[in-house]
């Protein structure tokens, strides 16, 4: 087997505080390929963004990497010395973050910020570097390069401050491009041009890319493979057409049903009851078991571990054949 | 499946005409050249009793300047909103805050739309302490009430909004709504800011409600999912414009603005097996304090031809219950 | 059985606190937070020394003792455990003097943060809430009164209408309130255009009620902590004042005035100015460091 | 002596800021005021004027006088005084000095009412020139202490040609005199700078450059002289004198000075201070003497009455004198009827003169040990002059009074029934007799007798309550020989540094 | 520069109102004929001059006649020093103006790296040391820090000279002075800023490029956190102004601070009004700078008009 682009294994963060210590990421592990793109899923504070944050060695203090393996081409980054996790970033791995109003220095021209990236990590003159620069603004579609090196964030809209955030994300190659809920912040004409956008480059690339969001439609449009998180770990894993067509975990099934169709007949959602925990509030046993339709007294003291059910295809989910009973349930409240 | 086909023709609830909104700009002090800033730029639409209308439209296209003029919360710069007849515009002050009883509203943000020095108790209250003369302990004994039509408990009465997750606040924000018995509620964006799951429970429960409480809803959102989910009719906006306006099935079956269609493709599919690699539509939404001459569309649409450089397209009847505002509408 | 009761019967995930638990939890944050114990340790045990103070002080402030002056406190060579601090060029007891100072220091902080307070919330909320031409009004009221330092302004008016401790009180207020008018109104700027206020329009709530329920308590927080910052900066104000011999004037006396008075016997008779420049460091420490915790308990960006 | 500074002692650090042997430089409270010698009445000021300009007579000390710019002058007749006038002394411009400068320089003020010294020289009604070394000063009315007037504050001589063709605005900006000193540079609130000017006509000027600076914070003055920053500093508050004597290259330098603090009290009947015996009890409650050791560290004089050695008219038994007697202050209240305590108003000025506001708390202090309990307002300076102008204080107000005349006219002028209404409402007429006749005596002795005779009825009524007689105490380096005048002035030539 | 046009626009009801508070303040203080005349002067003499200076106008007429002077730039005479009020304030302006300058360069050069350390450093005993700095700072009297200043570096060590002016050395104890209260201000200021901009999505993206952690600090955190930094800043204008009084006055230096402070104790008006007035100008001068430094800085607001 060739060995994954990126491998998490058992990942656990943990925020130290006078309140106590909270682990909003407990236990999350999963590969990305080379060209692969890989969906992270979940509802907000999850701990897709931590996990995402810890891959760069980013994780905002008291927050801290405190177990498990981040290891990029078999290289644990959690081991490694600031400067030379320094060096990764920006030019192995880079990163696109969700709002792209405010991840663009006020102060700076973009053509500052991009040469910026390129002359640290590919020691290219100024000139060349500004040539670079304007090659990679053409690559995402920005029209006029030349001109927008020299405005300055706020001159933009806000589609074309994500175009210049994931040219500057691809502009030293990075062999790992995560994008953390890039499109969230756009309208949808907007999201789509930058979907479109990425799944371009894409191919082009062949760059390994872990996508996080929120957006089921979104996961639909470009990822392979699919993540599933709920309170701090990975419920379900698959790819994107099993998620779809079979989900397992009584999580990703109610995630799915509640969202809107824009398709077929309009009927009842299949909400999720209750909401989302926060880290200190996590209960014990399956942290899904108090939303849970089928949680069992089993549900509520023993932690599930994430067993692969079929081929490539991860739960965390003591009921095997949790689908049928959920789908049954679900017939009985709708009417 | 009840929708507002089946029922006799309905009566007008909301009627308005030619609407405009534009905000000043100033720039510099004593310059009195001033530039406008079109938000909301020439809008008729009927409201019927009972249905529920969605708005929708990219941000800034000037969805929530028209919700608030139906509020009565904005002055329109121009044109007249009719409630039941009476124009709204030409109201007192007086007049304005007793009609407030009939119109109600909530907003998209359940983390500012609530006072944060309130209790649930108060902010259900208040609408019934300032329009009726019940006592407190009455007002005490509807909210309570209030609080379990929208899922939440009499426990809960004397915490503050802080203590609430997203999803609860929203409640409470629809049961102050729900107070006074209003007969129309305004939804500005109610699910953008919620996660999915929550999202869905809350766009069953403004279904219920408007089903057991016969409400009509203007529900804006620019997620068109969602608005599918809930609508009875369906209007487009854009650029401070309605560009389309329809039954939602009909909308979603044969949009007949070039604008609908580019939106309606762009929207990502329900399922990866049905991904395409269609072009979405291009360029960004032009700024409203200057936009395109004619139609305001033409910068960005496929089909455009000179004369929609030019001319304005009028909003039209083009089918039975299907207006358009384009010069070229689409045929399916 | 609809999906919706079965939602509204799981739905309270947090635990239900009690109104008991709320304030132990504002004292369990203060314990957290080692300079807002501080803070209010030293605030609390001014307070009660001002409360207090004739009760504490061992001689009365204006009880001279010629044969007693200038002596040291009583660790040093020539000192007494009569007057543990120290006597002044009077022979009066410093000890005293700053305990029955601390009285007129905190009423002229307080008192003056009153009247500034009141002035500026009232101009802040009418500019802020109505507008147009008079927010126009306050805030070029406000720029003439920011282009005036307050010292300068202090001086004149004392000038004119003679020091006296009402008179400082009032002048203080009279020149300090644009801190708060400006705070006011920009907070009151941004409250309005929130979402909750426009709600209680919708619900048609009136101007007043508006400003009474939804922005008043909304800015009190801020007012709180740039209130208490300011009562700091009124005594180190008020300590100026005396050195231009504007400030309380005798009897009375205040640590302003024992400061200014003993700064011409700093290179001899240290005591008599340094004791009470602790008095006033100390106390300013404390007011800033429980002005900075409240500012980040009140504040609900940090707070969450 | 350019040699005696290699013996001088090194362990005073050299800042660099130390002036040179032949330069001087002095610090004052305050800063000069105006070059308008007739237009302010403040000693500091004229302190360094006598430098730049002359008077026609100056005073011996001894209540004599020695011709300056005068030569000679004789009392003609009642009115009438003639002057002879030095020949070739010339202004700093260069044009000589004649008896039309003395005639524009006195009538000047003697006919401008808007002046500040106006008051002290009406006196003068013309002045006659007879040829440029010559003239006479004719008086309104006998006037025995013209020569006085003539030696004092605002009497100095101005250049009436340069005035005319310049105007007033250039003279104040260059100020021109026949001193031994001429003008180089007035920094406001900083320095005025003076250096020599050759062809004066006495003596030589020892200076190569004085500067008077302003260094109104007192322990920054103090700071001054101890880093050897200045030569001389004034006004040494008590406070400051153990640092100066402990430090090897410094030394104090104290004499009495004009001023003499006073409580001044109302007489008129309906007032509780109108019944001598409470004016006495407060005479006899206040203990001069402590707090002339305990404020002023010993450097003030008791006195019992305002004219001091030094002045025309000094009744010397009177000075150095204080009662203390607080059991017959109790006595005498109870007698008054006061047993039961009784209660004034005091007004003090708080800040203007050295240690008044804690000579007011001790005073306070030492009422209310016999039983007066005393409402002491303190005043800042101006608020207090408002009040003085307009009589509005209480039963009772402290102030310290100067006397540029050294002349008893100017001290007990106050005292006389056209000056005191509204104020003292003091009426003795036998006081008001002797001191009406003393002001036009022209007979010195009996004037003198006159008046010391009015101040020991004064003494004995109490409108006045004298309290003692202020030194002014000045800080100098070790090296500075400096003898501290009666009249405050500095005269910079005669000062000496070795 | 229209902007600039209509802010010096906006500067002429604020200097009017400044001109009318001021006025009416020294209308207060009472007769200004008393101190101007000896006190031997009769009524007679009194009411004349009250009469030439137009004292028996009504207020207002008053008001206008000496608005109108003021527009000519006659802030009338000074009874102290004889003079034009304007010219002898004027004469101060350079000598404070260098104290204020240089106290703000004082104080910049201490806080700003203060404030960006400890913003750094946050929560450690660094942190501790300086922000409890600053408070003391803060808490010293201007006059008390003065006096032990000069009992410390200039009496006991000799390092500067006690008082007066003339030469760098003379410059430095007053601009510590002064520029001691500033600069606990401002550093509290650069760090509070400094840890809101070090908390913002573009530093970390900054730090996701890989970027050593000195430049995103001075690069890209420090120019975001010191715009907000340099208005709060200019608004200090009138507290260091303020500050010169009483620092001018303990130094003997010069300038405009010490001559007020005689000038109200003398009562001298003319030179207060006068004096007043050049201070609110240089306060209003000194925000206009800040505003086109805050837009120099501050691309987002140079681009809108
Ligand atoms: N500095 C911090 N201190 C304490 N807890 C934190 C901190 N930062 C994040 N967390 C917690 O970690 C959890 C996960 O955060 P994360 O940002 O990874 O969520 P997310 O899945 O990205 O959510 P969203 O969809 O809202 O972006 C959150 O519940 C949050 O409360
Ligand atoms: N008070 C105002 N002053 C000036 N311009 C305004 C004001 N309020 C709104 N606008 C402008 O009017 C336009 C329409 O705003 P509106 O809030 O109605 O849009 P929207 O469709 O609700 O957008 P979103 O989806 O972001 O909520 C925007 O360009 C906005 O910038
Ligand atoms: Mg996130
Ligand atoms: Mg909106
Ligand atoms: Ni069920």
């Amino acid at each position: 087997m060739t060995e994954p682009l990126l491998d998490i294994k058992n990942l656990r963060i943990r925020f130290r505080s006078d309140e106590g210590t909270v682990k909003p990421v407990n236990g999350v592990s999963f590969q990305v390929n080379e060209g692969e793109t890989v969906a992270v899923v979940g509802e907000s504070g999850c701990g897709k963004s931590l996990t995402s944050l810890s891959i760069l060695g980013l994780v905002p203090s008291p927050g801290e990497v405190f177990e498990g393996e981040i290891r990029l081409q078999g290289k644990d980054l959690t081991k490694l010395k600031k400067n030379q996790m320094r060096k990764l970033r920006g030019n192995e791995i880079s990163m696109i973050f969700q709002e792209p109003m405010t991840s663009l220095n006020p102060v700076f021209t973009i053509g500052n910020q991009m040469t910026e990236v390129i002359k640290l990590h590919q020691q290219l003159d100024k000139k060349e570097s500004i040539n670079k620069v304007v090659e990679m603004l053409d690559l995402v579609g920005i029209p006029e390069p030349e001109r927008v090196v020299r405005q300055f964030p706020h001159q933009l809209s806000g589609g074309m401050r994500q175009r210049v955030m994931i040219a500057m994300a691809l502009s030293c190659n990075p062999k790992l491009l995560i994008a953390d809920e890039p499109t969230t912040a756009l309208d949808v004409t907007i999201q789509a041009q930058i979907l479109n956008l990425m799944k371009k480059l894409k191919d082009e690339l062949n760059t390994g890319v872990i996508l996080i969001t929120h957006d089921l439609g979104v996961v639909a449009e470009v990822a392979d493979r699919v993540v599933v998180m709920y309170g701090g770990e990975v419920v379900e894993e698959a790819h994107v057409n099993e998620i779809f067509d079979n989900p397992v975990h009584p999580y990703t099934r109610g995630l799915l049903s509640s969202v809107p169709k824009m398709t077929g007949s309009v009927e009842e959602l299949g909400a999720i009851q209750g909401s989302v925990p926060t880290p200190s509030q996590m209960p014990k046993g399956c942290k899904f078991h108090p939303r849970c339709p089928i949680a069992t007294d089993l549900c509520k003291d023993e932690h599930p571990n994430l067993e692969e059910t079929l081929p490539n295809h991860f739960k965390r989910c003591f009921h095997m054949e949790g689908g049928s009973i959920y789908e049954q349930h679900k017939r009985e409240t709708t009417t | 499946m009840s929708s507002i086909k089946e029922k006799q023709l309905p009566n007008v609830l909301m009627e308005v005409k030619g609407l405009k909104k534009h905000f000043e700009v100033k720039k510099g002090y004593f310059n009195k050249q001033v530039s406008y800033v079109k938000a909301v730029d020439g809008v008729d639409i009927t409201i019927y009793e009972g249905e529920t209308l969605g708005i929708v439209g990219e941000s800034g296209c000037g969805k929530s300047t028209t919700g608030e003029m139906l509020l009565g919360l904005l002055k329109p710069s121009e044109g007249v909103v009719k409630f039941k007849g009476k124009d709204m515009t030409e109201m007192s002050k007086k007049e304005l805050r007793d009609i407030r009883k009939d119109i109600q509203v909530i907003f998209q943000d359940p983390f500012a739309s609530l006072n944060p020095r309130m209790t649930v108790e108060e902010l259900i209250g208040e609408p019934l302490e300032i329009h009726t003369s019940m006592t407190k302990s009455e007002i005490k004994n509807k909210v309570i009430e209030l609080l379990e039509v929208v899922g939440l408990n009499s426990e809960q009465l004397k915490r503050y909004p802080h203590e609430f997750s997203g999803g609860q606040r929203q409640r409470i924000g629809i049961a102050r709504a729900l107070a006074l018995n209003p007969k129309i509620i305004i939804c500005d964006e109610p699910v953008s800011a919620l996660d999915v799951s929550i999202q869905a429970q809350i766009l069953n429960l403004l279904k219920k409600l408007q089903r057991e409480y016969n409400l009509t809803l203007v529900f804006i959102a620019h997620g068109l999912p969602a608005v599918r989910n809930i609508s009875d009719r369906i209007a487009v906006m854009y650029l401070g414009k309605i560009i389309e306006i329809t039954e939602r099935d009909q909308l979603f079956g044969e949009p007949m603005h070039p604008y609908t269609e580019a939106l309606l493709k762009s929207i990502p599919v329900d399922h990866p097996k049905w991904r395409t690699n269609c072009e979405p539509l291009k360029g960004d939404l032009p700024n409203p304090a200057n936009p395109p001459s004619g139609c305001t569309f033409h910068t960005r649409c496929p089909y455009a031809q000179d004369i929609c450089k030019n001319k304005v397209p009028n909003l039209e009847e083009v089918k039975i219950n299907h207006f358009t505002a384009c010069h070229f509408p689409l045929k399916q | 059985m609809n999906a919706n009761t079965q939602v509204e019967q799981n739905m309270d995930v947090k635990p239900h606190h009690k109104e008991q638990s709320r304030v132990s939890k504002v004292f369990k944050q203060l314990w957290k937070s080692k300079t807002g114990t501080v803070g209010l340790v030293i605030v609390l045990c001014v307070i009660l020394m001002a409360v207090f103070a004739d009760i504490i002080a061992p001689y009365d402030h204006t009880e001279t003792n010629v044969s007693a002056r200038l002596l040291p406190p009583f660790w040093m060579e020539g000192g007494s455990f009569n007057y543990i601090l120290g006597t002044d060029n009077l022979g009066r007891d410093v000890l005293s003097r700053i305990i029955i100072g601390s009285k007129v220091s905190l009423l002229v902080g307080i008192a003056s943060v009153i009247v500034a307070g009141a002035i500026g919330l009232f101009l802040g909320l009418v500019s802020g809430y109505y507008g147009k031409w008079i927010d126009q009004v306050i805030m070029r009221l406000v720029d003439s009164f920011l282009a005036i330092p307050n010292i300068l302004f202090m001086l004149i008016i004392l000038a004119v209408i003679g020091p006296s401790l009402t008179s400082i009180i009032i002048v203080l207020g009279v020149t300090t309130w644009v801190i708060y008018a400006r705070m006011v109104r920009s907070e009151t700027l941004s409250i309005k255009e929130r979402d909750y206020v426009k709600s209680a329009r919708a619900i048609g709530a009136s101007d007043y009620r508006i400003i009474k329920k939804y922005i008043l308590p909304n800015v009190v927080s801020s007012f709180i902590v740039i209130a208490t910052l300011n009562v700091a900066t009124t005594i180190i104000l008020e300590s100026s004042l005396s050195f231009l011999g504007l400030g309380i004037q005798s009897p009375d006396v205040s640590w302003g005035l024992m400061l200014s008075d003993g700064r011409d016997y700093l290179a001899t008779s240290w005591w008599v100015a340094t004791f009470p420049g602790l008095a006033i460091t100390i106390t300013v420490l404390g007011i800033i460091f429980l002005g900075d915790w409240l500012r980040d308990m009140l504040d609900p960006k940090t707070k969450s | 002596n350019p040699d005696s500074s290699e013996v001088d002692t090194g362990d005073e650090e050299s800042s660099g800021e130390t002036a040179e042997d032949d330069e001087l430089v002095i610090a004052n409270g305050s800063d000069m005021v105006t070059f308008d010698i007739h237009d302010h009445n403040n000693t500091s000021t004229e302190a360094i004027h006598v430098n730049l300009f002359n008077y026609l007579v100056k005073a011996d000390g001894n209540g004599g006088f020695v011709g300056d710019l005068a030569e000679e002058w004789e009392n003609i007749d009642e009115r009438t005084w003639k002057f002879q006038l030095r020949e070739g002394v010339t202004f700093h411009n260069g044009e000589e000095f004649t008896a039309d400068d003395v005639k524009f320089t006195l009538e000047r003020v003697a006919n401008d009412d808007t002046l500040l010294e106006h008051g002290n020289y009406n006196q003068i009604a013309e002045v006659n020139v007879i040829n440029d070394y010559e003239l006479e000063i004719i008086t309104e009315n006998p006037e025995p202490a013209l020569l006085n007037r003539l030696s004092r504050l605002g009497s100095g001589m101005l250049p009436s040609d340069y005035i005319d063709e310049e105007g007033w605005d250039t003279f104040l900006e260059e100020p021109v005199g026949t001193g031994p000193y001429q003008f180089t540079e007035w920094v406001k609130d900083d320095r005025v700078v003076l250096e020599p000017y050759e062809d004066y006509f006495g003596e030589a000027p020892k200076w190569n450059k004085v500067t008077f600076r302003s260094i109104p914070e007192d322990s920054t003055r103090v700071s001054e002289l101890l880093t050897g920053g200045v030569d001389i500093a004034a006004n040494i508050p008590p406070e400051d004198w153990e640092r100066i004597e402990g430090d090897d290259a410094v030394k104090l330098a104290d004499s009495p000075s004009q001023r003499v603090m006073m409580l001044v009290l109302r007489t008129a009947e309906n007032e509780v201070t109108g019944d001598p015996k409470v004016r006495e009890a407060i005479d006899l409650a206040i203990d001069n003497e402590a707090i002339v050791e305990n404020l002023y560290n010993g450097a003030a004089t008791p006195t019992r009455t305002r004219v001091t050695p030094g002045n025309n008219g000094a009744n010397e038994d009177l000075y150095g004198q204080s009662n203390y007697d607080p059991e017959r202050a109790i006595e005498l209240l109870e007698e008054a009827g006061y047993g039961d305590g009784l209660e004034i108003s005091f007004d003090a000025p708080s800040g203007r003169y050295l240690k008044d506001r804690e000579t007011a708390e001790l005073i306070q202090a030492m009422l209310s040990e016999v039983g007066i309990t005393v409402d002491l307002q303190f005043n800042e300076w101006s608020t207090f002059t408002d009040k003085y102008s307009s009589r509005s204080f209480g039963e009772m107000f402290m102030i310290a009074y100067g006397n540029s005349m050294f002349d008893a006219a100017l001290a007990l002028d106050r005292l006389t029934q056209a000056q005191n209404e509204g104020e003292t409402d003091y009426i003795n007429d036998e006081v008001e007799q002797l001191l009406t006749e003393a002001e036009s005596n022209m007979n010195q002795e009996e004037r003198v007798k006159q008046y010391q005779k009015a101040q020991e009825l004064i003494a004995e009524d109490r409108p006045h309550i004298y309290l003692f007689q202020m030194d002014s105490v000045y800080g100098l380096q070790e090296n500075v020989d400096f003898e501290p005048r009666l009249d405050e002035m500095f005269y910079v030539d005669d000062l000496s540094k070795n | 520069m229209r902007y600039f046009l209509s802010s010096i626009l906006k500067v002429i009801p604020v200097l009017l109102m400044i001109s009318f508070i001021v006025f009416f303040l020294v209308r207060l203080t009472g007769d200004p004929v008393s101190l101007m005349l000896p006190e031997t002067a009769t009524d007679q003499q009194r009411e004349d001059l009250r009469q030439s200076l137009g004292l028996n106008d009504p207020i207002y007429i008053q008001y206008f006649t000496y608005m109108a002077d003021v527009i000519q730039g006659d802030f009338g005479e000074s009874f102290r020093y004889n003079q034009p009020a304007i010219d002898i304030v004027l004469e101060r302006l350079p000598a404070s103006f260098t104290l204020a300058i240089s106290s703000m360069i004082i104080a910049t050069i201490i806080a700003v790296p203060a404030g960006i350390y400890s913003a750094i450093k946050r929560n450690t005993f660094a942190d501790l040391i300086i922000t409890g700095s600053s408070v003391l700072g803060k808490a010293m009297p201007n006059f008390w820090l003065g006096i032990m200043l000069i009992l410390i570096l200039a009496v006991q060590f000799s390092i500067f000279p006690v008082s007066g002016s003339g030469t760098i050395a003379h410059l430095v104890l007053p601009s510590i002075t002064l520029g001691t209260a500033i600069a606990a201000e401002m550093t509290r200021l650069i760090r509070s800023s400094m840890l809101e901009v070090l908390g913002s999505e573009y530093i970390r993206t900054a730090r996701s490029k890989g970027l050593r952690e000195t430049i995103v600090v001075n690069k890209h955190a420090l120019r975001n956190a010191l715009i907000p930094v340099v208005t709060i800043m200019a608004l200090q204008t009138a507290t260091l102004i303020g500050g010169t009084l009483i620092t001018e006055t303990v130094f003997s230096w010069p300038g405009m601070g010490q001559l007020l402070v005689q000038a109200v104790n003398a009562r001298d008006m003319a030179v207060v009004q006068a004096a007043t007035f050049i201070i609110a100008i240089l306060v209003i001068l000194s925000n206009l700078t800040a505003d086109l430094t805050y837009r120099f800085l501050d691309p987002r607001i140079k681009y809108e008009d």
